[in-house]
């Protein structure tokens, strides 16, 4: 397994902003969840939640190793991913609680969240749906000779779906600038991965479609930004696709509301003492660049944003019934196609 | 009659089976050790173990297209698809392989297969899991589809489809699942197929309703009874095979007719019911067939925008009074 | 005007499209290299080369998938489906995610993808390769549904398609391939969706024909007015969307109806267009609506069967007879 | 490269019965194909041939280590594994012309003939679309705690659907009683292998699913025959799936009628130097069990039984179009299913 350095020592330097950031996203991916549950309860959002706490180094590891131009595919588990990528918790948190300004005009929820201008071509409801779409849009850079990427984040369970399977063959075949980013978190629902995967690193499927297959540690936020750094900078030299397998965990249920009978108290414990943000956050102390007033400013900062996020969903206006048929297409032909 | 759940309809049919049959066997997604997403199966592995309770890897294709391998070499699988918006994903294989396999073999494969989905809005579950796929396989043949509207239906008819030697798609309502009522403790009591029911007899207008809006239909008709409508409520049971007869009876005795169902307008299961009674019954009828259906959108998160979309109890009441001249 | 083949005309607009908008293409099994099972894209590949004419694996879930990523990111893919009935092997793709894509963004997503698929019965050729899948999706909104039935609407449909912004379900009976007709030159001939085409007046019956069944109703209606009935002929050309009023009006005239295609009866795009006629336009029927269309069983191999099967001209002549009182 | 010892000789003491047996049936296979084709150019058979005439060995050789209770799954190009698993000649032409004997009473054609008794579950129109099957056959045997294998017959193009992958990952799961076993020619109708498929050898796909993957020389039956009789035993021992890949090739098109634009003489009759049939009779001479007699006894016994198949399909009865609705369901529900 590829790691980041032990030791709380960093490998390479980085400059304090990107590490700032990179604590501050995970911060805010952190809260974004926890909030948006007690939201939940609280009546203001509808929808399930499939929350992300405990993945948040491989979400904005990744995303950050992208640029703005790069494209990515989400999941179910979306909300680490987009605000990785730049999703602004205000509109992701009007469009949980189903309002008009929400990223999808409340039309689309949790599971459909989608901003093209960052590059967020859409969490998904399918397990594995969004494979070929990244592949895809890959295509489309690849022909227009850009110098751009997709990468398309996915769980253990999804690696399982005959999607997967497709569109890593074809990506392998034409070298498209795709990265097969895989979040393992040792679960698919209530489904234990040794129970429906016949081998314990998945990265090894990528030798099927001829292109490299990366294990890192998920819970080290450098060590996946490191390994989708490189395969980004292998996707547009022109040498195709990479999987990366960042072994992860989720600390809540599959949904709010999963009674957990598959997994231990204690198995989430020892995870919980690999925590991604713990570690880096004493990382960055130990590091000199930061001291504890610095981080809980930021942590600070995120609450706040947060407080704001909900106070313009709670406010904002819900989509109205008179507009029910919009957006289906781009051109109802004078309203015939309804 | 003591009265349970449609779940536990349900699971009591499955569990029946498998102890009468060892043949029968469960598998899907989290159907085992997390008990089904539903609950249906609750319990199940406990009393049958991972052999005959199988959690199967995400991978609907494979799901279905081994319940039909199984099937041909004489067993007789039960799979479960946790969400109908998922069957696409195994489309081929329904439509290419499960439906089709025993004519291309000259009728001699024998393919007795349940495929259980569960369908229709659960509420603000968006476009990807609250479909109502019902009328998506209609047009292929070889297959049965089911849509179980009350607790014994949903035990007599699984039992039908578990016992017979063609495969099923068996719809069951996600918002019917905790729908309480009378189911007979008969091992033996089967729903037959192609056999409406009659839910409610009357003599103004007809409502068919399909799966959840059978009781909608009832609400609806109990409302338009005190404004002076007696209206007939049928629910057809099974899509295929049809009991078109018995429509077609109600129509000619109440000369209305409204067909309800929770999928799409558009191509929905009512189109076909609606073409055969122009086709068959349409000197019996005193105005326009009136479909009832979702709005054809995909269905919205927002739960004001998917009340909206979604049919309901008024609709049914609304086009009954326009049909009977009281609009 | 100069008479070129069906798949001249659609192998034409490909090419003028290509040659005028970079961001088309084509992609799909044996499209490149082979020509295309069907001859349709012979000679592209000399002409655009291998970067705009992709040979894929076969993989239709993919191919049909990375179409939908490919117009997000501001392409124009044309996608070759090589038999209609491989559609469903990237059913989940069309349904949950080309068709939902922009709706579920609010309307944000951009998706001009046109989806070629070659359907019908091209003759003994089975249960998996005689399918005509119209109807398959027209319960799933966000798809727009078109069947070309002559030269000049094949290509002027396909361009309409092609620099539409939505994906598009473009289905080109194989029978029809070489069927000749005259079709302009004019890169920007175009025929828009939605508005059926009145391929024969008449005022006696109303027969709409869906894709090669229109070529069918023509030559009923040739042989009808021997018999003295004046049939008029109507082409739907897009089921979604469908020009109803164009319809309503023809059956408003003549008061039969018949509606012919090549599907099977069962839930075919026949089902909603008659559950339409029996709500919107039942005071103007005359008759019973009738239905043509393949028997509700799986294409045989056999050609004898299969001819028995499959609808023809003599259905449609004999329903218009029995609908004018002379059968 | 596993493959048949060199030189003519064979490695293991084979009787001669069942030296003769192999000879038969790809004598069998390769003149049932010439039949065929020239019946329907004579207007016997009304629909399309995929011939696999120059893969005797590969339909052979795996069928004949199988037992009659194990069951095989085909593709479009079956006749060779029909042939194989014990199909009559009788029934199959029958069957390609359309006639009320045939194997599937004219409905199916050779897209899709099936014999329930032999454990051929069908030949099949979709690329990829038997797989599934396969592994659901072998589930009910390991559910029965039955000593039968079920055997997938595919080829390289197959090998991209998505359907391969999730039957594989889930065969690798439970360990089920299956052979994956490809036919690798190198072309998925007109498609060369490598311009849709990144990698040279598929078999290392296996390694994906938790399963062994072996090649061998498809030109060589006993080496198919003793790599497939070792997967059965791993199978029925309870040690799961095994992929085998063998390395074949089809003479004549995709299908008749196909200009084959797509490759070239020399590679074509590269591989004919080879020749599976060739080659082994010269073995089978060279072990001086047989001479050029016996075999040619053989081939005759074989053209005799071709003109009996052919006389008995053409004289066989049509399908009566009453009969046009039967056999879609078991149970009709008094007609209501139609
Ligand atoms: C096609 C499909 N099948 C099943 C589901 C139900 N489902 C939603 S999430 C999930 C588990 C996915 O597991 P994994 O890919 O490991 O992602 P994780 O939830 O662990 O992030 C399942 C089975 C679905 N949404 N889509
Ligand atoms: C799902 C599906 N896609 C495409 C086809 C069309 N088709 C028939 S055979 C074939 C090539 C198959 O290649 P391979 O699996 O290598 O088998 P081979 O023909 O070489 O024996 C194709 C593309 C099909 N029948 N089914
Ligand atoms: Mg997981
Ligand atoms: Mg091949």
């Amino acid at each position: 397994m590829r790691t980041g350095p032990e030791a709380n020592e960093m490998k390479e330097p980085y400059e304090s902003d990107i590490l700032a950031e990179f604590f501050r996203r995970m911060t805010l991916v952190r809260e974004f969840e926890l909030r948006a549950i007690e939201e939940r309860r609280g009546g203001l959002i509808p929808g399930f939640i499939h929350s992300c706490v405990g993945q948040e180094a491989t979400a904005v590891g990744a995303c950050m190793a992208l640029s703005q131009e790069d494209v990515i595919t989400s999941t179910h588990r979306g909300h680490g991913h987009l605000i990785g990528k730049g999703g602004d918790p205000k509109y992701m948190m009007a469009e949980l609680a189903a309002r008009s300004p929400g990223y999808c005009n409340g039309r689309g929820g949790s599971l459909h969240i989608a901003d093209f201008k960052l590059g967020i071509l859409g969490a998904n409801g399918i397990v594995g749906g969004g494979f070929p779409m990244a592949t895809g849009a890959a295509l489309g850079f690849q022909m227009r000779k850009e110098k751009r990427v997709a990468l398309a984040f996915f769980g253990d369970g999804a690696t399982n779906e005959g999607s997967f399977h497709e569109a890593a063959n074809q990506a392998g075949v034409w070298k498209l600038p795709v990265i097969f980013f895989l979040e393992n978190n040792l679960y698919g629902e209530g489904t234990a991965m040794h129970r429906c995967t016949p081998i314990e690193d998945l990265a090894i499927r990528a030798q099927g479609y001829g292109f490299p297959g990366v294990i890192v540690d998920g819970m080290d936020i450098l060590a996946v930004y490191e390994a989708v750094r490189e395969a980004r900078e292998r996707a547009i030299a022109g040498d195709g696709p990479t999987m990366i397998e960042a072994k992860t965990y989720r600390y809540r249920g599959h949904y709010e509301g999963d009674p957990q009978v598959y997994r231990t108290q204690e198995e989430i414990q020892s995870w919980q003492r690999k925590d991604a943000i713990v570690r880096f956050r004493a990382k960055l102390v130990d590091s000199g660049l930061f001291d504890d007033g610095d981080l809980e400013e930021i942590q600070g900062s995120v609450i706040a944003q947060l407080d704001e996020a909900v106070a313009f969903a709670a406010s904002a206006e819900k989509p109205a019934v008179e507009d029910a048929l919009a957006g289906v297409y781009a051109d109802t032909h004078n309203g015939l196609v309804f | 009659m003591r009265e349970i759940t449609y779940s536990e309809a349900i699971r009591e049919a499955m569990v029946e089976e498998m102890r009468a049959n060892p043949s029968v066997f469960l598998m899907g997604e989290d159907v085992g050790v997390f008990n089904g997403v539903w609950g249906v199966s609750n319990g199940m592995l406990a009393e049958f173990g991972h052999e005959r309770v199988r959690d199967t890897a995400i991978s609907e294709l494979n799901i279905i297209g081994s319940g039909l391998g199984a099937a041909l070499v004489g067993m007789r699988p039960i799979v479960e698809i946790m969400f109908g918006d998922f069957l696409m994903c195994a489309g081929d294989q329904l439509v290419n392989q499960v439906a089709k396999a025993r004519f291309m073999s000259g009728g001699k494969a024998n393919v007795p297969l349940t495929i259980r989905v569960a369908s229709g809005a659960p509420g603000s579950s968006a476009a990807q899991h609250s479909q109502s796929p019902e009328s998506w396989f209609m047009n292929v043949p070889g297959l049965k589809i089911v849509t179980p509207a009350t607790p014994a239906d949903a035990k007599g008819l699984l039992k039908t489809a578990i016992r017979g030697e063609d495969p099923v798609l068996f719809f069951e309502h996600k918002m019917l699942y905790a729908l309480t009522g009378p189911v007979p403790e008969d091992p033996d009591f089967m729903v037959p197929f192609g056999q409406a029911a009659i839910v409610r007899e009357g003599k103004d207008v007809t409502i068919i309703g399909v799966g959840i809006m059978v009781q909608k239909a009832l609400a609806a008709a109990r409302q338009l009874s005190s404004k002076g409508i007696d209206a007939e409520v049928i629910d057809p049971r099974t899509l295929v095979p049809l009991d078109k007869d018995t429509l077609i009876k109600s129509v000619a005795k109440t000369g209305r007719v409204v067909i309800a169902h929770e999928a799409h307008r558009r191509s929905g299961p009512g189109a076909e019911i609606s073409a055969i009674l122009a086709e068959e019954a349409i000197e019996c009828l005193d105005g326009p067939i009136i479909r009832i259906g979702a709005m054809n959108v995909p269905l919205p998160y927002s739960p004001e925008l998917e009340n909206h979309v979604l049919p309901n109890e008024n609709d049914i009441i609304q086009a009954a009074l326009k049909l009977c001249g009281k609009a």
